[in-house]
């Protein structure tokens, strides 16, 4: 009896890989290749196919094997999973009666306190002399003009004190005044700051903040209030802090609010009991009520709101997925008969932020609105491997096999990771859902998976920073940053300089990179790239740190994570320069041995479950020979 | 390759797809008959099969003296030399030609190379041409641009040197 | 009152105060004037006075904190060759160039002379917003800021309106050059 | 010092019927008055030289009154490639009127014309044609045309790159009678999954319809070469050596860089244009039209087939100068006297006046070139990426109408909208079966039914750039070569449009579509300027709009019907 060719296909998520080897009589193995493509369609379902068919065809050329070679094609027992992301922003600031202005301009002009009456600069020859003006300008003014107007009027006797423009000109202004005052620029809706009122403009020198109106005991100061008004301007100051300048109007009921936005609820359905939580509350509460009814068996989101909209989609697609085959899969046997199977099985929040227009804001004010990212998974029981398989025998022209449960066999191919052995958990970080196996002692598997992965990450970061760009989004989660101090220099992420021969191309210059593969890519962003570093790595950290924790949980004895002992990081996302640093970092408290997989020793986190698939059929075929 | 040469060619013979087939071979040796869907779908064809082969540039290069256009027929017959050279190397000589892109020395090299190389002789005396006007010009690696204030020589040129309020000049359409 | 919509007509004087020279405040952006700006020429291809555009490129500049000096270059009309003159000039390295029809161009002296930071081809889309956000955005440049690129137009029918009269005014610009002459300081008067 | 005081503004009283004028479309487009010294001259000038041709030795030692010592690079060219050493002489004594006669004279044939025109310099040639006025000038471009039978080439971009609107639009604009279709990218990195797109659409509009994907050399080649597109024409000649120059080449490396595009057996024309030089600065003080003619003859030196020229991204420059449309409709005269396959201009949006967009066209479209428009947008100007077009997808019935009045073939006809929608229909779900099968980014049926009945690209839903970047650098790294398209389109069942693709491909092999004026027409013959040669001979004579082609172009959107006249011919 001579060996055996065969081939491990495992359709992922997004990959589909395949592993050639030849079998021999007794069980043992000889590695002929690997190959790796996209998986079509979603896994587990007949579109699924071509992608393993390209897999298989690709490791068959590269080895110089034909098809009519092969044996037997061993197939993993893929089931379809489909994930969703959503987001809802949950908080909103609003200013009333145009109280504040607190937009940070990037150059406002003079420096110091002003405090008098708002009056438009259109007035201000008729302005009574022994007031003090606070001037406001209109847009289309010429700074020359208004300079000219200021002085004219401070030479009248009036008390010019401080000026709100339209433009982008206070330094042009105060440059031009006899006596300079606080000037603060780009107020776009100038024409909403209320006129004839009190109010006090502020300008801290350059590098410094405001000082009083960033203060509330300082707003009543200027302000003369009472304590219970007082007890009022609070949230005012507060909004202002940290700003180099800022205007603030004392206006009747004039208030800045930050208020919570219900965006619905959500009702998490486990095996034993129902409860429902206020998206809005945030994501601890939803993971704790989440927690509370585990094991989840479906989840709903209420119509009209992202989450639930997100929600209904994913269950959607699902059933469509599952829908397309009810003819044809009539006579396979497994789920026959039944409804389909399309219940949300895994929830992750996210607490996250988004950067929003403040509402009544004069100058197109930004604030950090908090809000919840929600992902989602449906998982069905009910595979359409056969019908799979069947394609894939009646192509190949060889028995094609489903042998196996995806997580035994990530398992059995992570084992072959040097340095490695059972006990043994496997953690699959991938793009969509981020899945756990653990092998005992004594040979028995448990499989999780939860929702929440690397397009997660993607998206948080798109939003947090404001990039609105999926495209670069991926590229500032792939890749290490740095900032362009030259045309022949720039300066890492890690704080090492590196220097080029040639320059560096124009649209680079001084901005925060990201060196991907195809050289510096600009980042859209007013974020220094230390603050850019910050939420990348935020993001990774509250998707796969929480994540693997949450899956790990499941599958340790008695959910303790300190009685494992090897955690093998497998996926795409293990190849990732910083999450596998991450992870084992989280994991090292609890004494766990952590790191990236390395396949057949030579294949990184890629291949272990078409590898295992190959090694599970070997030790199945072993003793049969052998007792046969 | 040593098929007896094919008689000259008369326009009347044009189109060769239709009224002479049996004269065209793709590079690999193949008839022109034998590309067919069931070949492409076998995998029996490769890209390879679908280029044109040096023959039949020869024999267009007879349609072309016959009806009387002597450049479209030189033309053709520097493309027939040109089949053996690689995509790459086509490119990169093709970069070497560009002005102020090399030396008398390089551009005499290329021709050697076309010729002993490739077999190339029609291409190579253009490559000699060209170095011998681009010596008379000043237009080999080693001159300047005769005004450096004014003259633009990158490939790359972001601004014509010039009035390019509108699209650049000749830009594609 | 005058307004950025209809600028005041204004009196613009260059007076040569002798041979440029290289800057050494790294706060400073170098602004360089081809041969024909303000004279012959006073405006630029779609009547912007020149007064406006050098008015509105050095506000752009101040209004940043940043220091401006205006050159003129006579030995060529190429405006990359005009920016990277003043590129050299400049203290921070960073200039603008500018054509009396009004193109324009941000350089950087570590910049290859027919690279750019940012290049502003269109004249006839150029109007005093655009040369403020110029300066702006050169001062910033000059600073080591990362400012947005001012957004560049796209207008299809600029062609059959300007495409011949660029060229006019490219040729008239030419024929001011004075091959001989190294660029000069300019004091800038700008008037009432 | 310089002071530049305030130009004082009159405000005279002005009349109704001014106003009523000065509010005209005409008034938006720019002139300007001549300025020869420089250039800035159609085709009328002092300063051309005068034309002049010695030869010693079997070699042309004196061009247009130059020495060849003193010859620049276009010169020498011109002198060693272009000009036929042999007749120069007897060609060049000819009085210049003689010549001009012969080009409309209908009794004297093409090839007669051609056999003197082979021996002339360029300012000979400007001599013959500055005494032809407009008329005469079509009349000499009927006989002189290469291919008997006239085309149009289109245009079919997406201000979005997104390659579903490429193959529909590609495929209605084939399904509408063009020849030739011509893309060219915004974002370039989107161009393999474009020019696919594009490619596909052709075939699935009509088989054989050629296509391009105008990108910088290296790549274009390169998509060229693994049969993604079919023919190229962005290979840019200047007609001053300073210019040339200034675009990075010369005339030995463009000829070098022709050679290669026929060694991989692919389509090439030139492309050049009056008008280019001056707007580069650097006339050296020629007429316009001088130095579109050194262009042409540089391109028949090279050996090239054929030559884009009818001043293309330039068109306003000489659309500003008297004489400049004149000019224009000379150059592709030229060319055609040079017997080059002529795709004439029309390309680029020219006017805001509807009568001068019209009138600028009719020298080209009233005597018929090989393709009367070098790129009419088979989407509209908003979506076009060569900055739009002389003639959009809104003027299509406008088009169809002016071949219908004056019984002329501009290449276009109409087609009833269920034909229509059947194609871009059955051109969106190829494309959507061919990207899933070669592993690229989705199409969903979403789409397809947008792309179905969209104007724009605004009625596209959104693609995933991202995603159909990394698909479009995949097509790269794979080298998925036309072949693959034919066996996916196979695969998927789109037996016809995987035969209409192969038929292309194998043209290749046999070299057909090098000829001058080579296109495949419906049943996939190859139609060039030797089985289809131009033979007009006077009236009666040459290609006549007539028969089946005729009842076609009788086609319109509302035409009553004479049987009943309360319903319309369908």
């Amino acid at each position: 009896m001579s060996d055996r060719l065969v081939v491990g296909v495992d359709i992922g998520n997004s990959t589909t890989e395949a592993c050639l080897a030849l079998v021999g009589p007794g069980g043992a193995v000889t590695h002929l290749g690997t190959a790796l493509t996209r998986t079509t369609g979603v896994k587990g379902t007949p579109a699924s196919t071509r992608g393993a068919l390209t897999a298989v065809g690709r490791v068959l050329a590269a080895a110089g094997r034909r098809s009519d070679e092969l044996d037997r094609v061993l197939l993993n027992e893929a089931t379809p999973v489909i994930s969703g992301l959503a987001m809802e922003t949950i908080t909103e600031t609003v200013i009333t009666e145009s109280t504040m202005i607190g937009h940070n301009p990037a150059t406002p002009g003079g420096e110091g306190l002003g405090v008098g009456t708002t009056v438009s600069v259109l007035d201000l020859a008729e302005h009574p002399v022994a007031e003090p003006a606070v001037v406001v300008v209109p847009p289309g003014w010429d700074f020359d003009d208004v300079a000219a107007a200021l002085n004219a009027a401070a030479a009248r006797g009036v008390p010019v004190v401080a000026a709100v423009l339209a433009g982008d000109d206070a330094v042009l202004v105060t440059n031009r005044l006899a006596r300079p005052v606080p000037v603060v620029d780009e107020v776009s809706a100038v024409e909403k700051v209320p006129l004839g009122m009190r109010a006090a403009v502020e300008v801290a020198a350059p590098g410094r903040t405001i000082r009083t109106l960033s203060n509330t005991y300082g707003i009543a100061t200027v302000f003369e209030l009472d304590p219970d008004q007082t007890r009022q301007v609070s949230p005012v100051a507060r909004a202002l802090t940290g700003n180099r300048s800022a205007v603030v109007v004392r206006t009747p009921a004039g208030d800045v609010t930050d208020r919570r936005i219900p965006v619905g609820v959500l009702e998490l359905r486990g095996e034993v009991r129902t409860t429902k939580v206020d998206v809005d509350a945030g994501a601890e509460a939803i993971m704790a009520a989440l927690a509370r009814v585990q094991p989840l068996r479906d989840a709903h989101g209420e119509p009209g709101t992202h989450v639930g909209g997100m929600l209904a989609a994913v269950r959607d697609t699902m059933a469509d997925t599952m829908g397309d085959g009810a003819g044809e899969g009539a006579g396979e046997g497994a789920g026959e008969g039944d409804a389909v199977d399309c219940a949300i099985r895994d929830v992750l929040a996210v607490d996250t932020f988004v950067p929003a227009e403040v509402r009544g804001g004069l100058a197109g004010e930004i604030t950090l609105e908090n809000a919840v990212g929600l992902a989602a998974m449906v998982r069905t029981s009910r595979s359409r491997m056969q019908a799979v398989a069947s394609q894939v025998a009646a192509e190949l022209g060889a028995e094609a096999v489903i042998g196996g449960v995806e997580g035994e066999m990530a398992v059995l191919g992570a084992l072959t990771t040097p340095g490695t052995r059972a006990p043994v958990v496997v953690v699959d970080l991938g793009g969509g859902s981020t899945d756990a196996a653990s092998l005992s002692a004594d040979g028995v598997c448990t499989a999780v998976h939860v929702a929440g992965a690397g397009e997660l990450v993607t998206k948080l970061v798109d939003s947090e920073l404001a990039l609105d760009d999926r495209e670069v989004a991926e590229l500032v989660k792939r890749w290490p940053l740095a900032k362009v101090e030259s045309f022949f220099h720039v300066r890492h992420e890690d704080g090492t300089v590196q220097f080029f021969d040639q320059p560096l191309p124009a649209h680079v210059f001084a901005r925060v990179v990201v060196l991907g593969p195809e050289g510096p890519v600009p980042i859209g962003t007013r974020h220094g790239l230390d603050a850019v570093r910050r939420v990348r790595r935020e993001a990774k950290r509250r998707v796969f740190v929480v994540n693997t924790l949450r899956a790990l949980r499941q599958v340790a004895p008695d959910g303790d994570l300190r009685r494992l002992e090897f955690v093998v990081l497998l996926g795409g996302s293990a190849l990732d320069f910083e999450i596998p640093d991450l992870v084992a970092d989280a994991l090292a408290e609890h004494g766990v041995v952590c790191g990236t997989g390395n396949v057949l020793g030579d294949q990184g986190p890629r291949n272990a479950v078409a590898s295992g698939l190959v090694a599970a059929h070997a030790q199945d075929a072993a003793p049969e020979r052998g007792s046969g | 390759m040593s098929t007896p040469a094919p008689p000259t060619l008369t326009v009347a013979d044009y189109p060769l797809s239709t009224n002479r087939p049996e004269l065209l071979r793709t590079p690999t040796g193949k008839p022109v008959t034998a590309l067919t869907m069931d070949a492409v779908v076998s995998g029996e064809l490769t890209a390879e099969d679908l280029r044109i082969a040096p023959e039949t540039l020869e024999l267009q290069a007879q349609l072309a003296d016959a009806s009387g256009r002597p450049q479209l027929a030189a033309n053709f017959r520097r493309a027939a030399e040109m089949t053996a050279i690689p995509d790459a190397e086509v490119l990169s000589m093709y970069n070497a030609l560009r002005p102020r892109a090399s030396t008398a020395a390089q551009l005499t090299a290329m021709a050697d190379r076309l010729e002993s190389t490739y077999s190339a002789p029609v291409s190579a005396a253009l490559v000699r041409e060209a170095a011998e006007v681009y010596g008379r010009r000043r237009l080999l690696a080693d001159d300047e641009p005769e005004d450096a204030a004014t003259a633009a020589t990158s490939p790359d040129a972001v601004t014509p040197a010039v009035a390019a309020d509108e699209t650049t000049p000749g830009s594609p359409s | 009152m005058t307004t950025l919509d209809a600028p005041a007509e204004r009196t613009l004087t260059l007076r040569e105060t002798g041979p440029a020279t290289r800057g050494t405040r790294p706060d400073e952006v170098v602004i360089a004037v081809s041969p024909a700006f303000g004279d012959p020429f006073t405006q630029t291809i779609v009547g912007v006075p020149h007064a406006e555009v050098l008015r509105q490129l050095m506000a752009g500049i101040e209004e940043q904190g940043v220091g401006v000096r205006v050159v003129r270059v006579w030995g060529t009309a190429d405006l990359a060759a005009v920016s990277h003159i003043a590129a050299r000039l400049s203290g921070s390295g960073v200039s603008v160039g500018l054509l009396s029809r009004g193109t324009a161009m941000i350089h950087q002296k570590d910049l290859p002379r027919l690279s750019n930071l940012e290049l502003f081809p269109q004249s006839p889309l150029l109007d005093a917003p655009v040369f403020r956000a110029i300066g702006s955005n050169a001062a910033q440049y000059a600073k080591g800021q990362s400012p947005q690129p001012v957004p560049t137009r796209n207008d299809q029918m600029a062609r059959p309106r300007w495409q011949a009269k660029a060229a006019l005014l490219h040729l008239k610009e030419f024929e001011c050059i004075r091959a001989d002459a190294g660029p000069v300081e300019l004091e800038v008067t700008i008037s009432r | 010092m310089t002071a530049v005081a305030p130009r004082p503004t009159e405000q005279a009283r002005r009349s109704l019927r001014t106003e009523a004028l000065e509010a005209r479309p005409v008034n938006l487009d720019g002139f300007v008055e001549e300025w020869p010294e420089k250039g800035l001259v159609a085709m009328e000038s002092d300063f051309d030289p005068q034309p002049s041709v010695r030869v010693a030795d079997g070699v042309i030692t004196e061009l247009d009154g130059r020495a060849r010592a003193d010859f620049d690079f276009m010169d020498s060219f011109i002198a060693d490639h272009a000009i036929d050493v042999a007749t120069t002489e007897a060609s060049m004594a000819l009085p210049s009127v003689q010549i001009a006669r012969m080009l409309i004279d209908p009794g004297v044939s093409r090839a007669e014309v051609i056999a003197v025109t082979r021996g002339l310099t360029p300012a000979k040639v400007l001599d013959v044609v500055k005494l032809m006025n407009v008329v005469e000038i079509m009349q000499g471009m009927q006989k002189m045309r290469a291919r008997r039978t006239p085309a149009n080439q289109a245009h079919s971009t997406s201000a979005r790159d997104n390659p579903l609107q490429v193959a529909v639009d590609a495929a209605e604009g084939a399904l509408r009678g063009f020849a030739e279709l011509e893309t060219t990218l915004g974002v370039v990195r989107y161009a393999p999954l474009v020019a696919i797109a594009l490619q596909v659409g052709g075939q699935v509009g009509r088989g054989g319809v050629l296509t391009q994907c105008a990108l910088e050399e290296a790549t274009e080649l390169e998509l060229g070469m693994r049969g993604i597109t079919a023919y190229a024409e962005t290979i840019s000649i200047y007609g001053t050596e300073s210019v040339f120059v200034d675009g990075d080449d010369t005339p030995w490396s463009k000829t070098f860089l022709a050679s290669a595009y026929a060694s991989r057996g692919i389509k090439m024309r030139f492309t050049s244009g009056t008008g280019s030089e001056v707007q580069m600065g650097n006339a050296e003080g020629r007429s316009m039209l001088y130095l579109e003619i050194r262009c042409i003859l540089m391109a028949k030196g090279a050996g090239v087939q054929g030559l884009q020229n009818g001043s293309i991204s330039c068109i306003g420059v000489p659309g500003a100068v008297p004489g400049g449309i004149r000019a224009v409709a000379a150059e592709n005269l030229v060319a055609s006297m040079m017997d080059l396959e002529c795709a004439s201009g029309n390309d680029q949006s020219f006017s805001h006046s509807a009568m001068r967009r019209t009138a600028r066209m009719l020298p080209q479209l009233l005597p018929g070139t090989d393709f009367v428009c070098s790129g009419y947008s088979a989407v509209p100007n908003s979506d076009n990426m060569f900055a739009g077009s002389n003639f959009d997808t809104d003027d299509y019935d406008d088009w169809n109408t002016i071949q219908r009045d004056l019984q002329v073939d501009g290449g276009l006809r109409h087609v009833r909208e269920p034909e229509v929608l059947a194609v871009r229909a059955k051109a969106a779900r190829v494309l959507q079966a061919l990207f899933e099968h070669l592993e690229l980014p989705r199409i969903t049926d979403e789409e397809v039914e947008a792309a179905t009945y969209a104007n724009s690209s605004n009625d596209y839903p959104f693609r995933d750039v991202l995603a159909d970047l990394t698909g479009a650098q995949q097509v790269m790294d794979r080298g998925v070569t036309g072949l693959d398209l034919v066996r996916g389109l196979e695969a998927t069942g789109f037996h016809d449009v995987a035969e209409n693709l192969l038929t292309v491909l194998r043209q290749r092999v046999s070299g057909d579509l090098l000829q001058t004026a080579a296109v495949l027409t419906a049943d996939f013959t190859p139609l060039s300027a030797i089985n289809d040669a131009n033979d007009y001979a006077g009236p009666g004579t040459g290609y006549r709009l007539q028969g089946e082609r005729w009842e076609e172009l009788k086609k319109l959107r509302h035409v009553t019907s004479a049987t009943d006249p309360e319903t319309e011919v369908d």
